[in-house]
């Protein structure tokens, strides 16, 4: 479905992202995880066309999208949230859900509905709290039925109840019938969720597996807590 | 002809020396606020319209002129720099920008109430006839102005690069944020620099009004345009393309009004600022705008 | 009625035009210095219409809203990847260039023994449409009027639309809206369009009902006017810039209140604005609670 | 030395701070861990004076300093080494130095306080006229830390110092650490690098969802679970 190969991008000195490839089979969950800092917002920003890559391919199902426009990435069905999360301050939570869809009033209704929103739906975007922004940032990205979803850290903020309701909100009602990535430092959410993680650290890929085996090797404890091998 | 391109040559830098300290002035702002102050001219002009008051009042001579032109002029600016950015430094800097305009409009409306005839004298600072050198005619009030340019524009080179003030304010245009971590107080620095534009500006205002000998409410707008073109020309926010900016311009425009008159003159200006625009680059120092700051 | 409130009344109404023209650009986050350019264009466009080759008015508004259209589309194509401060400065220097080539530009004819057309900076004398077919004043704002509620009933629409909300999400983010599948700079060119070919018509009426332009009306002030009456009036409804010139042609100007101090106060209300109101009067947030108070 | 009580910093409606109480030591390393988002810059920027407390006190060694601007916090002792480093790119090392010092006017103090850190930083020394931009990561690093020792602070604040450095460099970061607060600078520390921050703190607080949740001492409790905690989540959900 999505298939990345050998995407690199630097920044001035700093190479954010080196060779990376990567393929996300139809149907499944991809976590996308590593510390701050690792290049991990910068390959999802290649894949909806914000990031140009210096070298590489991109390609969602059969066609090459390699430094394509946005808008034009996400036509061919991706849907996108943000690590902050941005809202239209100056329209209803409704009519941020609808935005630029053919969705109607009650079709939007109905989605806002099954995020929880329903009671917001009259509130313009700005008066909203963070487990409202990413619950309508959520339903932004959904509002369109995209076939591939890039999630990048739908629970950062949110407490852990709200953490355990994005869970159920994310297999409910968003990935069902979907392919995607999920960026996440909660790793509850992403052993749940996802049946395969990539580990990512100073743009490379340094593992790939299981979550819980893959956060057992040393190499990822190692990227996460820094090294013990100075007195080692 | 080689003579003719040689005196328009010789008059585009006397008259370019006059934008160039008006660029400054702009890029200062520019430099620090990433704003622009619409009401620089305006704010000059209503320098320039106290003087005039002085001297017509009191009979004062031109160092006083001068000097209430100056004093004038930054008054105003202060007067812009509180309505206009101190409020708005949260919002988008076009808001600055539409304020300015709008505070434009004030100010010429005041200046015509001050004074309300279409055009008032204003003492000249070196009256005598122009001399000759090399068959080039040379006046000595427009070499006073290139002068006055060249040494301003070393001054406040020197002040941005080897003063503690001039540190401070670098630091502000380059990275506000950081600049508060380390102690430096950027609205203060803003304001001065506000400050200091608008004296430069009273100076190169007064200069060139002298060398008119007239003052009209054209001014402001005249001011406003020649110092933003200049500005732009050079590649917004550096004090060499600033300075190379108004030289090029006034260069540019004494040819211009030579070969083709005034109005295709004022066409070929403007054509040359949109396609600077356009292309985002100064002929300054042939580096990107967007990178350059102060 | 009363010939100066008519009179007042079709100032007001050609100048919204205008006013909705920058105001349409304002939706999509350009502020623009130059919409009296297109103001003029239609104007000069229109007379010459009616004037030179003898068009009906209808058809000579229609060309001076059209030559407007495609001179707006002119100065966005090139400059519209501009945010911003650039944008604002190259619409300015695009409007001062087109007001030297209407002084430059000669087009005149000779009817009924007198030479009619644009006469570059001498202006354009004789544009005697509705004097000639004896239209009277009050007719005329009945035009204007008329034209300008099928422009604010089409606009309304429109707002409510799908192409309403895209036009505000591009306004307040265009990252976020190329997210949701907006062609951010071909929504803005088509607004741009329609900007161009408001002012236009504004300024082809404007050109019948003077009789006379020339190149000098339409200097940057026009510009900024027109730029301030969406400011001041609001930008959350196109009533918004239609109470700015209702409040600054209506109230400032017809009734010479602070006569001789006009400028100072407007220019003065305009800065206060920017800080207390920044979106104006009628701004989002005020008509999302006028209608939350309407729907109980 | 510096004592935190009940801080609540909001942005609009949002609270990243929730009522945040902690103290630093005298002469001491303290260090703040927790994920991403709970709110540790926040906490920084507000005893920074960068942004203002709605609630609570912060004060510095018994002088409140709650809402001061950062240039008064600067003045009373706190310089702040911000995350991403944030040197002045365009201007060369020693111009950065001096931005440090910009609030001291003691020419031949800040001359000598220079040579120091030379000394200190012979990558620097080295690399004295150079553009900032032009430095590694690491080495930007180094100056940002200078560049706040230059006000001579009486207390240390340095937000993510090991930030998308490499194991070697982010070794000699903490090796730096460790000397200066052995010199006598009390250091409050936000780190992602837990075993290198653990190793080199006297004391650590957790803090999670804007809130502390716990405080102790490294070796004497459970750190693994403590960190796993922080970062990896609890386990207690399967």
């Amino acid at each position: 479905m999505l298939t990345l190969a050998g995407i690199a991008k630097r920044f001035g000195g700093i190479e954010a992202l080196t060779g990376i490839d990567l393929a996300v089979p139809a149907g499944s969950l991809l976590g996308l995880i590593g510390p701050n800092g690792s290049g991990k917002t910068t390959l999802l920003n290649v894949v909806s066309g914000f990031t140009a890559p210096d070298a590489g391919e991109v390609r969602i199902g059969a066609t090459e999208v390699t430094g394509w426009p946005p808008h034009r990435i996400a036509r061919l069905g991706v849907g996108r949230t943000l690590q902050h999360p941005r809202v239209f301050s100056r329209l209803t939570v409704l009519d941020n859900i609808r935005g630029d869809s053919r969705l109607s009033a009650g079709e939007a209704e109905a989605l806002l509905d099954r995020f929880g929103l329903s009671a917001q739906r009259g509130r313009l975007g700005d008066e909203l709290t963070i487990g409202e922004l990413r619950r309508l940032d959520l339903a932004r990205a959904v509002a369109r039925d995209p076939r591939l979803l890039l999630l990048d850290e739908p629970a950062g903020g949110l407490t852990p109840s709200e953490t355990s309701a994005m869970a159920d909100l994310l297999s409910r009602e968003v990935l069902p019938g979907r392919t995607g990535i999920l960026i996440e430092h909660k790793m509850d959410l992403i052993a749940a969720l996802c049946p395969c993680v990539v580990v990512l650290d100073f743009g490379r890929r340094i593992a790939e597996g299981a979550p819980s085996e893959v956060l057992r090797r040393p190499e990822v404890v190692e990227a996460y807590f820094g090294t013990e091998g100075a007195d080692a | 002809m080689a003579h003719d391109l040689a005196q328009n040559t010789v008059d585009g830098l006397m008259t370019g020396s006059a934008y160039a300290m008006l660029a400054l002035g702009f890029t200062l702002i520019f430099g620090v606020m990433r704003r622009l102050n619409l009401s620089y001219g305006p704010s000059i002009m209503i320098g320039a319209y106290l003087g005039t008051l002085v001297h017509l009042q009191f009979g004062m001579g031109a160092a006083v002129v001068a000097l209430v032109t100056v004093l004038g002029a930054v008054a105003a600016g202060f007067y812009v720099e509180r309505l206009c950015f101190a409020p708005m430094r949260g919002q988008a800097a076009t808001a600055s920008m539409v304020a300015s305009f709008a505070i434009w409009m004030q100010l010429e409306e005041l200046a015509t109430l001050l004074l309300p005839r279409h055009s008032y004298p204003f003492p000249a600072l070196i009256a005598r006839p122009p001399f000759e050198i090399a068959g080039i005619l040379i006046r000595a009030d427009r070499l006073l102005t290139l002068g006055a340019a060249i040494a301003a524009m070393l001054a406040l080179w020197l002040l941005v690069h080897r003063s503690r003030f001039g540190l401070a304010l670098r630091a502000t245009a380059r990275d506000r944020a950081t600049a508060r971590h380390l102690g430096i107080d950027v609205d203060r620095i803003g304001l001065i620099a506000f400050l200091g534009a608008s004296a430069l500006g009273g100076l190169a205002g007064m200069l060139v009004i002298a060398a008119d000998q007239q003052i009209t409410p054209m001014f402001g707008m005249w001011a406003t345009f020649k110092g933003l073109v200049a500005m732009m020309l050079g590649g917004l926010g550096s004090i060499p393309g600033a300075v190379i900016g108004g030289l090029l311009l006034g260069v540019v425009e004494a040819h211009g009004q030579w070969f083709f008159g005034p109005q295709l003159r004022d066409l070929l200006v403007y054509a040359l600022l949109f396609l600077c625009l356009v292309l985002r680059a100064g002929i300054g120092a042939g580096v990107p705008s967007a990178e350059r700051r102060i | 009625m009363e010939p100066h409130l008519v009179g007042v009344l079709t100032n007001i109404g050609m100048i919204a035009f205008v006013a909705l023209s920058a105001y349409l650009l304002l939706l999509v986050g350009e502020i623009s210095f130059g919409q009296q350019a297109f103001f003029g264009i239609g104007a000069y466009a229109a007379g010459i219409g009616t004037a030179v080759l003898d068009l009906p008015l209808g058809l000579a508004l229609a060309i001076g809203a059209i030559a407007a259209a495609i001179g707006q589309l002119a100065l966005a194509l090139p400059t519209f990847r501009l945010r911003g401060l650039y944008f604002a400065m190259a619409s300015l220097a695009f409007a001062e260039m087109m007001r030297i080539v209407l002084e430059l530009t000669q087009f005149q004819v000779e009817r009924d023994g007198e030479l009619v057309g644009p006469n570059g900076a001498e202006g354009f004398r004789g544009i005697r449409y509705i004097f000639e077919r004896g239209i009277e004043p009050a007719e005329f704002l009945l035009l204007v009027a008329a034209l300008l509620a099928a422009t604010l009933a089409l606009l309304a629409v429109l707002e409510r639309s799908r192409f309403g909300r895209r036009l505000r999400m591009v306004g307040e983010d265009e990252l976020l809206a190329a997210l949701s599948g907006i062609d951010v700079f071909r929504t803005k060119l088509a607004m741009a369009a329609a900007a161009g070919a408001l002012a236009g018509l504004g300024g082809g009426l404007y050109a019948h009902a003077s009789t006379y332009i020339e190149p000098r009306l339409f200097d940057v002030m026009l510009g900024v006017h027109s730029l301030a009456y969406g400011l001041i009036g609001g930008l959350g409804t196109a009533l918004g810039p239609l109470l700015g010139v209702g409040l600054d042609i209506g109230l400032l100007e017809s009734t010479q209140m602070f006569a001789g101090y006009r400028m100072i106060v407007f220019g003065g209300l305009v800065a206060v604005l920017l800080i207390w109101r920044p979106r104006g009067l009628l701004d989002e947030r005020l008509l999302h609670r006028l209608a939350r108070i309407g729907r109980r | 030395m510096l004592d935190v009580r009940d801080v609540v910093t909001a942005y609009g409606k949002i609270e990243a701070l929730k009522g945040v109480t902690l103290s630093v030591a005298e002469g001491r390393i303290t260090c703040l861990l927790g994920p991403n988002g709970a709110g540790k810059t926040t906490l920084m920027y507000s005893i920074a004076g960068i942004l203002k407390p709605r609630r609570g006190r912060i004060a510095l060694k018994d002088r409140e300093i709650t809402g001061r601007a950062p240039d008064q916090v600067v003045q009373a002792g706190v310089a702040l080494v911000p995350e991403n480093r944030l040197v002045f790119p365009q201007m060369s090392v020693r111009e950065n130095l001096t931005a440090g010092a910009y609030l001291r006017r003691d020419r031949a103090g800040i001359a000598a306080d220079m040579e120091r850190m030379f000394q200190r930083f012979p990558r620097l020394k080295e690399r004295e006229g150079q553009l900032a931009g032009t430095l590694s990561g690491g080495e930007q690093q180094m100056l940002s830390v200078a560049r706040a020792l230059m006000s001579r602070p009486r207390l240390l604040l340095m937000d993510e110092p090991s930030l998308g450095l490499a194991p070697l460099v982010v070794e000699e970061i903490f090796r730096i650490v460790t000397e200066l607060n052995r010199d006598g600078t009390t250091i409050f520390l936000v780190e992602q690098n837990a075993h290198m921050a653990l190793k080199v703190a006297h004391h650590f607080y957790l803090m999670e969802q804007g809130r502390v949740s716990f405080s102790g001492t490294p070796g004497e409790v459970e750190e693994a679970e403590v960190i796993q905690r922080a970062y990896l989540g609890s386990r207690r959900a399967d």
